[in-house]
């Protein structure tokens, strides 16, 4: 018999229970209560996420596969298509920091290679507490170094992410991990479970009782109440997922199976129900045919063990054989456990007893799904008055002040751990505004960026979704690429509180609107919800992954400043806007305000004017305007020009000057050119209506920023360089 | 005093490592082996410290810094006096 | 010339040093699977980069019991050319075909970077085409690779000039600061005494398309395909 | 029976990963630690063999595949008959 304790235990309400009953006709027992709690919760079901994700848009004529596959796949031309997804691995990187991030690269990894595609970037997208705590610094070293093995020992280059530091990420640091592979457009694979008879095999590492609930537990509160339900976290094997990724690509290229699905959360409940529930079928597995790390497991743990490194398969039986043989080469088990059936039933054999019988579309497709009461919350705070910020004397120490905040400093720290150039197709190393990474065989390159300024999000979520995917397509823009598509993962507190569902309400419609805008299509996502410890919550944190096109692999623009002489153009309009930004935090300990203002048609036609600079060979670099604004923009351009050049610019507005050189105004980006093509560059912008200012040229061993010939900005770049450079590394060197 | 503190994954955590050294000792030969597990071992220098100071010390910093409770256990024992 | 590249569990840049071996030095390079017999008449044995066998219990280490080993012991005997780069070095060290071994990098962190790498020795199978002092620019990508051996191997060695390439600063010149893994006399790359057979941390096939930043690992593609 | 192996690195050959952690549990306060050596244990379960298959076997695989010699020396004992 279930009662109350049984359903708290599992996460489940009354009227959950209720319905289940009502589903499956009489009362579950305890296996399938489990089942039920793990394919319903939160993480797996998107019970308080999926009427909000509805709005946004997916379609698009590249699309070839939106939400509602392991990833999303974009035709890019010739037969090919790109196959992405990000997905978040907080809860087990705030426990075990380095198995809990390795893990989650696992798990991406694992979404890309089971639709046949071979994995070829992955970007990382994290949140830490300030690194004066030590907690922190472990945490994040940990994160870091646990990507790192994973990633380096697959051999799939971490090609970017970003990195940002806030209070309120301390109890709840965030891990997004994104990763995107290549493959084939006659040779994707699904997870279906088609065709009655065919058998079900299961390969990759054995089943343990690892991560059990792990699910459920990421669809909860942490707090002292979920400490004793806290699970073994699992440890990942990168050695067997690189022999499981090169064994599944070669039973796919050879074509001898009908579907494959990964187990992830949920395990293998997830993939047995969600196989056959995609074509209309029913599945039988036998739990004692399954490979056990350890004596004495029940059904229960067999069933929602989250054990890395493992796969489901359906292949006609005469194939099987021949599906044993390729697994075998690479000293892995395939090993059949059950068959697809008729009826839509998902019925597990245990011990010669069946202890799970219930249909597969209640379990995948039944999910109740809330709209779930949400306040007007997080009202953008009130404008604050610029004229009560003082404005300081001396710009040279802000500069210097801003580069060393971590969340802008250089992040060299971390992808130096990562092995960003395996595979020889990294192009545009990380560091620049968006990687890039060659095809090859073809002219063509991709780009990618991961993006998402959570201070803009807190203080207006709204703003805060719109900005995360301009920023996002500005990025792209500077490197020559156009989007294509996007995922994104949307981490938030406890979506049962109403002000946090209203801070997700509205940075899904933030986002909606600008994906529209741009016309590109989401084709998946990820929600993590309860990101909150004690009561407190994380600040919304939207992560865009968007990747782009770039048609001539010649034409790729980097952001930093190439010969002395160069002109120096600001392409967009400055305004006086300090809401939100670094400087207000860095230099007066405040993160209120109203974040920047965006006009998206504004924005797309200074991205446009950029692109099309680009590919007319007008641009010698381009570098967009974001945290620290212009002067932290023209610094890292003389960073990136790896023999640390300078600049001299002269701006004439008639805004506050601080606004001018640190104000985060969006829809701006720094280019130069060559002082020949700089006419056609400026005639280009007008043809296009859009702000641009020749503002000075590249220059010299300092940077010298002046407001109408007075300076205000004047130091070497040398020593700006080695404040950006040394503020993260400092806090892990030990003596 | 010398005191040595083994740590490894609890048995119920897989240990990718002593399964591939396990592997690779049957490819070799070494049938009579039935199972590995990796560890690792501290030998700490506790000069001029008292039994009571390690009985303190010891099981602290092996639960805060040498081993993460949540994957790993730990033993230890003095090994010099 | 015939390339053999060398495919263990875990290697992961066997795609890439294919991909340059064919296309770019355009020649003749086939696949050697770590469990087949038979070197099928390569004139030169590749093992690339990666984590063999996970790099578990340590770098190498198990790799150098694959069955195909044992024959690329005998190759290397018999005089034929053996190349291991990043972890196919750690292989040779393993195996006992180089001297010394591998310690974690000083900073105990993997690294991956641009490093600049000095031509020592420009009178080997490998490096003909260089010349003595050169300056090269290649990645590294690794966690073991702070050379270590015992003082009379070091000696020994140095005698010999076997040692190929020392990590540097970009003038060539020798400093802590340059030496990032913490290797033994800034060693990055070592041969046998017989000169057949060499091992280097640096990833030459990272740095043989000027697409991808640096064409000067060419040089030793370019040495081993020509006449010595 | 179950055999205890401990490989570590030897005395000439220096050890970063011990050092840190000594450095960390200073920064901690621990201050009573003099030194630290980190190296690797193998549990290894070699059921059904007997003592002298034990002498056998540990030192040759030790030697062989779980210690390298040049950088590396190992003890064993058995823990359990
Ligand atoms: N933020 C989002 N935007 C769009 N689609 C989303 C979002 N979050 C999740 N989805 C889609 O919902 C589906 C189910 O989520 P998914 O993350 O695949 O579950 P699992 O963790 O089992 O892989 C996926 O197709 C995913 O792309
Ligand atoms: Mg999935």
């Amino acid at each position: 018999m279930i009662d109350q304790k049984n359903l708290d235990n599992h996460n489940l309400t009354r009227d959950e229970y209720g319905l289940i009953v009502k589903l499956i006709g009489r009362e579950p027992n305890l296996t399938e209560l489990g089942v039920f709690s793990a394919m319903w919760s939160e993480h797996c079901s998107y019970k308080s996420s999926k009427f909000y994700l509805k709005q946004l848009p997916i379609k698009g004529k590249n699309v070839v596969q939106g939400p509602g596959e392991n990833a999303g796949i974009i035709d890019i031309g010739d037969g090919q298509v790109i196959v992405f997804k990000i997905e978040s691995h907080n809860h087990p990187s705030f426990i075990e920091p380095f198995q809990g991030s390795a893990t989650g690269v696992g798990g991406i990894l694992r979404d890309i290679f089971t639709m046949g595609a071979r994995p070829i970037a992955l970007l990382d997208s994290l949140r830490f507490g300030p690194l004066a705590s030590p907690k922190n610094r472990s945490v994040m070293d940990g994160v870091v170094s646990g990507i790192s093995s994973y990633g380096n020992s697959i051999g799939v280059p971490t090609v970017g992410g970003d990195v940002y530091f806030n209070d309120c990420y301390s109890l709840n640091p965030l891990v997004n991990v994104f990763c995107m592979g290549i493959a084939e457009k006659d040779k994707i694979f699904y997870a279906k479970a088609e065709g009655i008879g065919n058998r079900v095999l299961y390969v990759g590492s054995k089943t343990g009782r690892d991560g059990i609930h792990g699910a459920t537990m990421a669809s909860q509160e942490f707090g002292e109440e979920i400490e004793h339900k806290r699970p073994n976290v699992q440890v990942g094997d990168p050695f067997k997922e690189k022999l499981l990724l090169e064994a599944c690509l070669e039973v796919m290229d050879k074509g001898l199976i009908v579907g494959i699905q990964d187990m992830g959360a949920a395990g293998l409940t997830c993939s047995s129900s969600e196989m056959p529930a995609k074509s209309g079928t029913g599945i039988e597995i036998n739990l004692d045919l399954v490979p056990q790390r350890e004596e004495g497991m029940t059904p229960y743990e067999i069933l929602l063990s989250e054990s890395q490194e493992r796969m489901l398969i359906v292949a006609k039986p005469e194939k099987i054989k021949e599906v044993k043989d390729v697994f075998a080469k690479w000293d892995l088990d395939a090993v059949e456990i059950g068959k697809v059936i008729e009826g839509g039933q998902m019925r597990v054999g245990f011990h010669g007893e069946i202890v799970v019988d219930i249909p597969v579309s209640a379990i995948v497709d039944l999910c109740p799904i809330y709209e779930r009461p949400y306040a007007a919350a997080a009202q953008p705070k009130k404008e604050i008055n610029i004229r009560e910020i003082p404005i300081p004397e001396d710009f040279n120490k802000i500069l210097m002040n801003l580069v060393a905040s971590p969340t802008i400093a250089n992040k060299e720290w971390v992808f130096r751990q990562y092995d960003h150039m395996v595979q020889t197709n990294t192009i545009l190393l990380p560091g620049a505004d968006a990687s890039v990474l060659r095809i090859k065989d073809s002219k063509k390159a991709l780009a990618v960026t991961l993006d998402g300024n959570s201070l803009y999000a807190h203080l207006n979520p709204r703003a805060g979704g719109i900005i995360a995917v301009a920023e996002a397509c500005r990025n792209l823009a500077c490197v020559g690429a156009r989007p294509v598509g996007v995922t994104n993962c949307l981490n938030f507190g406890n979506p049962e509180k109403p002000e946090v569902m209203g801070q997700f309400k509205e940075v899904v419609e933030g986002i909606s609107e600008a994906c529209k805008a741009f016309e590109i299509p989401v084709t998946g996502g990820n929600v993590s919800f309860y990101n909150e410890t004690e009561g407190v919550s994380i600040y919304p944190t939207p992560v865009l992954g968007i990747v782009g096109l770039i048609k001539d692999i010649n034409k790729v623009v980097t952001p930093g400043f190439k010969e002395e002489g160069d002109a120096v153009v600001l392409l967009g309009e400055n305004k006086e806007e300090l809401g939100g930004s670094e400087y207000l935090k860095i230099q007066f300990g405040r993160e209120d305000g109203i974040p920047p203002a965006i006009d998206l048609a504004k924005e797309k036609a200074v991205q446009e004017l950029c692109l099309e600079a680009a590919e007319a060979g007008f641009l010698e670099s381009a570098h967009d305007l974001s945290e620290g604004g212009l002067a932290v923009c023209a610094a890292e351009c003389g960073f990136f020009s790896g023999k640390k050049i300078g600049c001299e610019l002269d701006l004439n507005d008639e805004w506050r000057p601080d606004a001018l050189v640190f104000g985060e105004t969006q829809s701006r980006i720094l280019v130069t050119a060559k002082s020949s093509k700089l006419k056609k560059l400026l005639a280009l912008a007008g043809k296009k209506g859009v702000t641009a200012a020749a503002i000075g040229k590249v220059g010299g061993k300092k940077i010298r920023i002046s407001l109408k010939g007075k300076a205000l900005v004047n130091v070497p770049v040398e020593e700006v360089y080695k404040e950006w450079n040394e503020a993260i590394p400092r806090n892990f060197t030990v003596k | 005093m010398k005191v040595r503190i083994l740590v490894s994954f609890k048995d119920s955590v897989l240990d990718p490592q002593g399964q591939t050294v396990k592997n690779a000792l049957h490819t070799l030969g070494y049938r009579a082996i039935k199972d590995v597990r990796q560890g690792k071992v501290f030998e700490i220098d506790l000069a001029g410290a008292t039994k009571a100071d390690a009985e303190k010390i010891i099981p602290e910093i092996s639960d805060k810094v040498l081993a993460n409770p949540i994957i790993e256990k730990f033993t230890w024992q003095i090994i010099e006096a | 010339m015939k390339f053999g590249v060398v495919i263990f569990p875990g290697s992961n840049c066997d795609f890439d040093t294919f991909h340059v071996l064919k296309n770019v030095i355009r020649q003749p390079t086939i696949w050697l699977w770590h469990k087949d017999h038979g070197l099928q008449g390569v004139d030169c044995v590749v093992l690339p980069g990666g984590f063999a066998y996970g790099d578990y219990l340590r770098s190498g280490a198990i790799a150098r019991f694959s069955p195909l080993m044992q024959e690329v012991g005998e190759f290397a005997d018999k005089g034929g050319v053996v190349l291991g780069i990043c972890n196919g070095f750690q292989v040779l060290l393993e195996l006992g075909l180089l001297p010394g071994a591998m310690l974690r990098n000083k900073n105990l962190k993997f690294l991956c970077q641009f490093v600049t790498i000095r031509l020592e020795n420009e009178r080997t199978r490998f490096t003909h085409k260089g010349k003595k002092g050169q300056v090269l620019r290649v990645p590294i990508a690794h966690f073991d690779g702070n050379y270590f051996a015992p003082p009379e191997t070091l000696k020994e060695i140095e005698e010999n000039s076997q040692v190929v390439f020392r990590y540097s600063g970009a003038n060539g010149s020798l400093t802590e600061e340059a030496n990032v893994n913490g290797s033994l006399h800034s060693i990055a790359g070592l041969m046998n005494k017989r000169g057949n057979v060499m091992g280097l941390m640096p990833h030459p096939e990272r740095a043989s398309e000027r697409l991808l930043g640096s064409e000067d690992g060419r040089v030793i593609f370019e040495s081993i395909i020509s006449k010595f």
